[in-house]
């Protein structure tokens, strides 16, 4: 076997890459961009469902219908350049963030133009030109990256922190309580955004879980946490952009917990016998989308035609983004063994 | 005999389980309420009751740890942990405590704990999710490591499990829960330690287990429609492993493969390799080989994923190979 | 290689085997036998040190000196069919457990008349006979077992308890967030007992932890908590006694932080680089012998000549101990291979 | 050239690398105020300050995570785990994260970090601090294993892990910290996947690395006394394997063993003997052979650990039974 490549560094001083100055946030987005996205995620969730049926799409699929208010609200009051540090329900978060819809279904379909060549799959979505960095498949294994996103930052001495989102089902890992731990006595520039959606697979949190106040759990790390609606745009929007002020300060870590609800299965295997129609119905109520389209609606800042309209642009995207992925090549076969390790290409 | 599919063959063998030994209970994640993630398990709850299948937090380290001190006072818990990737998380409880309690404490200490977990690849999961990590558990001694390939065995070996007084890892190939098989009604027990000749032959040997043992097979049925009779072993259990079995067909046949799902490098197809080599050198007609995955993370598009798999051509390009020499 | 042994069972309906009705507690033990422990316990570790430094000790050796208070008013307040699960450090838990001081200074030395048999050495004493079912060296890696303990109890229907000692140095590691909610979420009947000696090896509590109040970590899982001086054998034993009845009514685990502290190093390896000599006096003044025989001697329960006495009665025992693990044959070259499984001659 | 002892060498690579590269900092358990459970960090806290050297929580898996994030985010950590039996707590973000990530964002994001621990057994730790897992690293696709042999060794090959783009396990041996050998002053890097023939010979080849290569030399020079000219490789790095080295050498010896304290089952000498049988089928005149440790727990009592460990007196019974043959 050859000898692996390593890079030859020569022995000069090496310093730290120090970012460019912070960009000022993007201009507070308004509700109705909100609405857009939560919007255009939704739409692209069906269309993925829909591909998963005709076999487009393969492995696990985990819907965010029903949610989300959680990525679009948390994401749009966070920086461009804040990391994004995501569990396996992770296509809101993407396209929250910004990644392309083209792309994202592409890695769906197993497509090389997919964010990840059609290496990740739907768990594993990566774009670091947009801060990005990854859906993640091991419950709550993605918490301690997260922790050193956001201590290289903190070294680094810029003001870039990280949002790591988990799920409710991640509470009880201990890698949970080490992130949480580290974070805290470190004061490292990283809020925990935990979508509390009830349920974990088909176990219900109060089942597992010795303190279903999930943000309670983080104040016993000397962490500032709170609860909010998860099913509130404009609440999860308020409450990030403050926790994101106070974090970026330097003072340490936030936590939130987002409650929330997921309106389909846990993945498409799933034949949701733990929990009943009525329950799924309640939520529906409550449906994120809805809401705030009827508040607008309401308050009459859009009419109903502009919804037409809205979600006449989110089916677009996503027909667009489907036909791309669809007309996308499958990676070359002989890419297989690459990027394993560096490569001299890449140094 | 009945047809009846490999998850199917397990459930009976925990049914029985249940139902004959009081100190049988079964823990693991989304077991009870959601019926198993592989269905394994689906009614269980109704049927038995929440004491005796208990869903868990998801928290892998406690769950086995837990099962290990139950386990210690005398009890005989089955605990799943979904699959082969998470028990990562638990593997200093494996390693660490339910193997090696036993010798520590001088034989005080016993610990028949059941630890069942899905293996495997070929779904495409992803790199997090495919892993087949069963070389890594057959390297610990303590451990008994099992890894059936059909109905049969699933039902035969699991039963033995939990005869057994010492820790076993009982590994399921994801692939294989729909497969359907003859398989006794009454309950059976399959010996660990001893190797299932599925088919016999001449000119090449055939080692395989789990998903690895069925593309053996096949190859082999390609193979002889070359006129090129292969033996085909079906392991059953990594540790003990069946090493008489392997060597008498080698004798034989003067030639080997070892097929397995998992990175080559390093892997159990290495062991067999040095162990066929060093007890049976003089009767090798050419170098055991090993047809193996690639040393990759597991790629999620299926062509990919397929490529990193070993696949019965390569088993059948690799016997031509060797007969030729 | 043969087929390994597995016990054939037969096809009959197995049942779970009751403990024998559940002895009485032995009399609660009076200050003076607390006290005996304790010279017990001290004697011990130095004459364990004295023959490490003479090389018949090998390996890692953690003294308790300085917190014996804790083990001996702990175990004393349990029954004597209660389990002890502990760390690394439990020379002072076997002996106050009534381990026989011979057989634990046998397995120092490695020799086969140990606890078990020269195998596990310092670190790992069991004698199940006594319900002492271990010591671990893998920091926090015990609490699972001690729950899977509890949980068999609570299985079988018996009111045997488990106590779990701790070190501080556990409580950031995940499985102790993992035990900590898994026995409280299931109401096992186990006691937590974290020895809060101040250090884990070098580490000041307070510079990892984000919380330094353990016991208030416990209370977040909904344990009941407390926190006591564990360098006062009285008030230990008082704690554990009320603590231990609760858990055995069944209402679940409960958790008693014992601030103490080590007298010596670490390991016999530590430098003590990490402490001050004058923080190491200030306890020493608090020295849990001293203060029980000066209080005993103040309020004339004993005199100084009891004292006297009783020390000699811990020289003797421990001089004992020692003669019989010099005198005692290393385990045979032949047994190295027997019990990694169970064996024939087992079943 | 000064002689220095193996732990001063890894100090020496750490120390540049915290002058002269900015972005390196240390992490780990009592790698500061208490100076390394193994004195391999003494002093630094005071010369390198709070932020370069960290003492964390005793918590494996945020602390090797957090060193993998830093890791992704362009920083060079270096996360001391204390020894190999501590990983296992970290070995779900070793195996599924910083091996994996890589691959799984198509080459987006790397993981240079290096994971420093100490490995092996001989001074009756008992059987939960005396594990060899080095062979569970090496078989992880992702990972550079490395495992240095003398003073020599440590520092430049712990110099070059830290070039390295991809995370390094560098695995140093309990055993061989108090080791003196001749170490030049000034940095210089030893390139992984290059072994080192440490002795060349002509009637077998003996291939050992860590401690392991020690005992490989000491009996080759008793051979030598014998009259047998044993040939001895230290490997260096595990991962990647030099398999050229070992064929070359094997080519002309026609004889192998491979030197391990591990456990025999499983364990990477499996590996090496798989391949070269594989590949230098024709040359070998004896199969290829293992000298590993007994596949069981560690026993605390000093006879039984060394009854455990291979000896250099049974390398010696093997080679001659091997010349003989
Ligand atoms: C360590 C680990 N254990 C188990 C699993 C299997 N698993 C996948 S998702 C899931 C439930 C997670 O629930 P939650 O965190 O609430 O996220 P949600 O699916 O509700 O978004 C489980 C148990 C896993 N991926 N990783
Ligand atoms: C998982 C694990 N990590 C690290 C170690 C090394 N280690 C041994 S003892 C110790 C400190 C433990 O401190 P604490 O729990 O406070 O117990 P104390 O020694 O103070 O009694 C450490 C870090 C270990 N044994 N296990
Ligand atoms: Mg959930
Ligand atoms: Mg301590």
């Amino acid at each position: 076997m050859a000898t692996r490549f390593i890079s030859g560094r020569s022995d000069v001083a090496r310093s730290v890459d120090k970012q460019p100055a912070a960009s000022a946030r993007d201009a507070a987005p308004g509700p109705i961009a909100l609405l857009q996205t939560m919007m255009n995620i939704r739409r692209f969730e069906e269309k993925a469902a829909e591909m998963y049926a005709r076999g487009k799409i393969k492995g696990f699929l985990h819907l965010y219908i029903g949610q989300e208010a959680v990525a679009t609200g948390a994401i749009a009051a966070l920086r461009g350049d804040d990391y994004i540090v995501t569990h396996y329900r992770e296509h809101g978060h993407a396209l929250a963030r910004g990644l392309e819809p083209g792309r994202v279904m592409a890695e769906l379909f197993g497509k090389s133009t997919g964010v990840t060549g059609g290496r990740g799959g739907s768990m594993h979505l990566f774009d670091i030109s947009k801060s990005f960095f990854g859906g993640y498949a091991i419950v709550a294994g993605h918490m301690p990256l997260a922790c050193g996103l956001a201590l290289a930052e903190q070294y680094k001495g810029t003001n870039r922190i990280v949002a790591n989102f988990i799920g409710d089902g991640s509470v009880n890992e201990g890698e949970f309580h080490e992130a949480l731990n580290l974070a805290s006595v470190w004061k490292l520039p990283v809020i925990f955004i935990c979508e509390n959606n009830l349920y974990g697979m088909g176990t219900a949190m109060r089942r597992v879980s010795a303190l279903v106040e999930i943000y309670k759990r983080a104040e016993a790390y000397g962490i500032d946490a709170e609860q909010v609606d998860g099913m509130d745009v404009i609440a999860m929007h308020a409450a990030v952009s403050r926790l994101a002020a106070k974090v970026r300060t330097g003072e340490g870590p936030a936590f939130l917990e987002a409650i929330c609800f997921r309106f389909r299965g846990h993945s498409m295997a799933d034949a949701e016998l733990y929990r009943t129609k009525g329950e799924v119905e309640h939520w529906r109520k409550l449906d994120p989308i809805t809401q705030l389209s009827q508040q607008l609606i309401a308050e009459k800042t859009i009419k109903k035609t502009d919804l037409a309209a809205m979600q006449a642009r989110s089916d677009t995207l996503v027909a667009d983004a489907t036909t791309f992925a669809e007309d996308s090549p499958n990676p070359p076969l002989d890419s297989l063994m690459r990027h394993v390790y560096q490569e001299p290409a890449d140094a | 005999m009945p047809e009846i599919t490999y998850r199917e063959a397990i459930r009976q063998a925990l049914r029985y389980q249940l139902q004959h030994d009081e100190r049988v209970f079964l823990m693991g994640e989304d077991i009870g309420a959601y019926g198993g993630s592989y269905a394994v398990t689906k009614g269980f709850l109704e049927e038995f009751g929440e004491k005796r299948v208990k869903d868990t937090p998801i928290a892998e380290s406690v769950i086995v740890g837990a099962g290990i001190g139950a386990a210690m006072a005398g009890l005989k818990p089955m605990v799943e942990v979904m699959t082969i990737n998470f028990s990562l998380l638990a593997i200093d409880q494996i390693v660490n405590n339910a193997s090696k309690l036993r010798y520590m404490s001088n034989n005080q200490v016993s610990v028949p704990l059941v630890i069942r977990m899905a293996g495997g690849a070929g779904s495409q999961l992803g790199a997090q999710h495919s892993q087949s990590l069963e070389s890594w558990y057959a390297h610990v001694p303590g451990l008994h490591v099992v890894a059936p390939a059909t109905p049969y065995d699933a039902k035969g070996l699991l039963m033995a499990a939990f005869d057994s007084e010492d820790p076993v890892i009982f590994i399921e190939h994801t692939a294989l829960y729909p497969m359907k098989g003859e398989v006794p009604d009454e309950p059976y027990r399959l010996p660990f330690g001893k190797a299932d000749v599925a088919r016999t032959g001449k000119d090449v040997t055939l080692i395989g287990y789990g998903g690895s043992f069925h593309q053996a097979f096949r190859a082999a049925k390609q193979l002889a429609a070359d006129g090129i009779d292969a033996e085909v072993i079906n392991l059953r259990t990594l540790s003990p492993l069946d090493t008489d079995a392997i060597l008498t067909s080698v004798r034989k046949t003067n030639r080997a493969i070892v097929i397995e799902d998992d990175w080559q490098f390093g892997g159990f197809g290495g062991e067999i390799a040095a162990i066929i080599q060093e007890h049976a050198f003089d009767d090798l007609d050419a170098p055991v080989m090993r047809c193996s995955g690639a040393n990759i993370p597991m790629p999620y598009n299926g062509a990919l994923e397929q490529a990193a798999l070993p696949q019965e051509a390569d088993i059948i390009r690799l016997v031509k190979s060797m007969v030729q020499r």
